[in-house]
């Protein structure tokens, strides 16, 4: 039980790190602001989430695994929201999207 | 503030209150995690300043021309909403890890707008939340019931229009509605000089 | 175990260290923003990962709370300030 | 494309903007019902300032951050009923006095300045263990009381109103 419940924590925590480092270069390498809002809301939310919920399996059955299913609830609920405040300020400001390697060849 | 029917049990009247102090009760016991005595006294001390403080905020309505508390929630299908929507999360993730990883970036950007016949403000502020968490969207602006959202690609455009996720947050306030017409007035920007399409339903 | 969750430590905070590349170039004020906040979210799990090592994660965990409370309010505040029109180009 | 024209031209002055409520409703629900469960996180910072990492500072910049949130949302205006502008720089004053009263207490019971285990002549019933812990909980809701409404003081000042 002990085996499969390390397992289980260690597979997820991975797994969550390796979304945030994809999040972490879709934040570079993707070409403008909006569609890097892409990649910091849904690929940064879902390591934050995959790792804490690998955390809250390890640590078992006790307070700590509730108090980080309490951070899980506050991340899923607040990461959207700040990257929603964030493009809509963008937009509001003016900030043009980026719509693809077609317009560029037809502006030349 | 409009005159909105008041509810006539107790129960109906008092629920978000209710539901707030067991919501502040919960979250004290899972922090503070002490059975001791004392820790109770001042927990039940601390939830009675917090739900003073916030009952000043009921009267506040969401938005404008928007009375407070106008309608009640289904909580038995937020819940199944909330699981369906975990699950579009991993897939939204997923989605947008693949994107980002491709060689050549298979994305093709693009801004919808279009109304949504939702019932009241939560409504919009759940679908808003939702369309940001699910595959390749983005809310990026609510004005009203018009919703300005950024799409990654021709597909997650298509899925967002179809009018499913809207079904479903309605679902949530009404009893039954139809897919095809929650959604309507649709309006495509797929290039930075003015070149729009539009498809009505 | 140890090893693991330092290894893990290491990859995350190449990951955090990641982003600050855009919060350096980022062509817009809202890029750099998006960095930050980036880094926000990473740094309180790099901080749940220490609590681990250290063997207190019970007291972490309340750091990393405090964290991202005061991160998500930071992006709000910073979201709503930034309001003034583009300045003319250069 | 021009995203909104009616909206570009908005009053674009960085305090107007501060001081209007925030249009976006999904901002403006989202802080109004995050803001309760962040004042009390921060009170239970405050509370468990001896078992765990945290303590008046701490508590009272997470309450201070609960209430700016709902300043935020709601506009200066309306964010007044929670905490009007008019006595935060009262409850920082009466927040200081407690937290020095207390010092003083101890001075006038014969002891050093903050020697909790004087304020026995006040509760002469506790045992020292517990006496130390009221005297710290009391200088705690001093400090946590001025840090909150010193903040909020001084986010309010900033906007002039």
């Amino acid at each position: 039980m002990s085996f499969l419940q390390d397992a289980v924590a260690v597979i997820l925590m991975l797994s969550g790190t390796f979304f945030m480092l994809v999040g972490s270069i879709g934040i570079c390498r993707l070409p403008d602001f909006y569609t890097r809002t892409h990649a910091a809301s849904k690929v940064d939310t879902l390591g934050i989430l995959l790792f804490l919920s690998g955390l809250a399996v390890f640590e078992g059955f006790s307070q700590s695994a509730a108090k980080l299913l309490l951070i899980i609830v506050f991340v899923a609920l607040t990461n959207p929201v700040a990257t929603h405040a964030l493009a809509r300020r963008a937009l509001l400001f003016g900030l043009k999207p980026w719509y693809g390697h077609k317009d560029e060849k037809e502006e030349r | 503030m409009n005159k909105t029917t008041v509810p006539s049990s107790f129960w109906m009247r008092y629920r978000g209150l209710i539901l707030q102090a067991l919501l502040l009760t919960a979250l004290w016991l899972i922090l503070s995690g002490r059975l001791v005595p004392i820790f109770f006294l001042w927990g039940f001390l601390s939830i009675a300043l917090v739900m003073w403080l916030s009952h000043k905020l009921h009267g506040i309505p969401l938005a404008e021309n928007e009375p407070c508390g106008a309608t009640r929630i289904n909580i038995p299908r937020l819940s199944v909403y909330l699981l369906w929507l975990v699950g579009e999360i991993v897939k939204s993730g997923v989605y947008v890890a693949y994107v980002v990883l491709h060689p050549k970036m298979p994305i093709q950007p693009m801004i919808v707008r279009f109304t949504s016949k939702q019932p009241n403000v939560l409504a919009r502020v759940i679908l808003g939340n939702s369309i940001t968490l699910t595959p390749g969207t983005l809310t990026l602006d609510i004005d009203g019931s018009r919703f300005t959202v950024h799409a990654l690609t021709r597909y997650t455009e298509e899925g967002l229009v179809s009018g499913d996720m809207e079904a479903r947050v309605a679902r949530l306030y009404m009893q039954e509605c139809n897919a095809a017409d929650m959604c309507c007035d649709i309006e495509l920007i797929t290039s930075g000089r003015g070149r729009r399409g539009r498809r009505g339903k | 175990m140890d090893i693991f969750f330092v290894s893990l430590a290491l990859v995350l905070s190449i990951a955090l260290l990641i982003p600050f590349y855009r919060v350096y170039k980022g062509p817009t004020v809202f890029d750099r923003l998006l960095g930050a906040a980036a880094v926000g979210g990473k740094t309180m799990t790099i901080i749940l990962l220490f609590g681990l090592i250290y063997d207190r994660l019970d007291m972490f965990i309340d750091i990393s709370l405090g964290y991202a409370i005061l991160n998500f309010v930071g992006v709000i505040a910073m979201a709503k300030y930034f309001r003034s029109p583009p300045r003319s180009s250069k | 494309m021009t995203p909104n024209p009616e909206k570009e031209t908005a009053p674009s002055c960085v305090e107007e903007g501060m001081k209007s409520p925030t249009e976006s409703p999904i901002i403006h629900v989202a802080c109004r019902g995050i803001a309760p469960c962040i004042l009390l996180i921060g009170i239970y910072v405050f509370f468990h300032g001896h078992y765990s990492p945290g303590g008046g500072f701490q508590g009272g910049v997470l309450l201070a951050a609960g209430i700016l949130l709902l300043r935020l949302a709601l506009g200066p205006g309306l964010s007044q009923n929670i905490m009007p502008t008019w006595i935060t720089l009262r409850l920082s004053a009466v927040g200081a006095l407690i937290f020095a009263g207390t010092g003083l207490l101890t001075v006038i019971f014969g002891g050093k300045y903050l020697d909790y285990h004087y304020l026995h002549l006040l509760w002469p019933w506790l045992e020292p263990a517990w006496l130390r812990y009221y005297g710290i909980l009391l200088v705690e809701v001093g400090v946590t009381m001025t840090v909150m409404t010193t903040l909020v003081a001084i986010y309010d000042d900033l906007l002039g109103c």
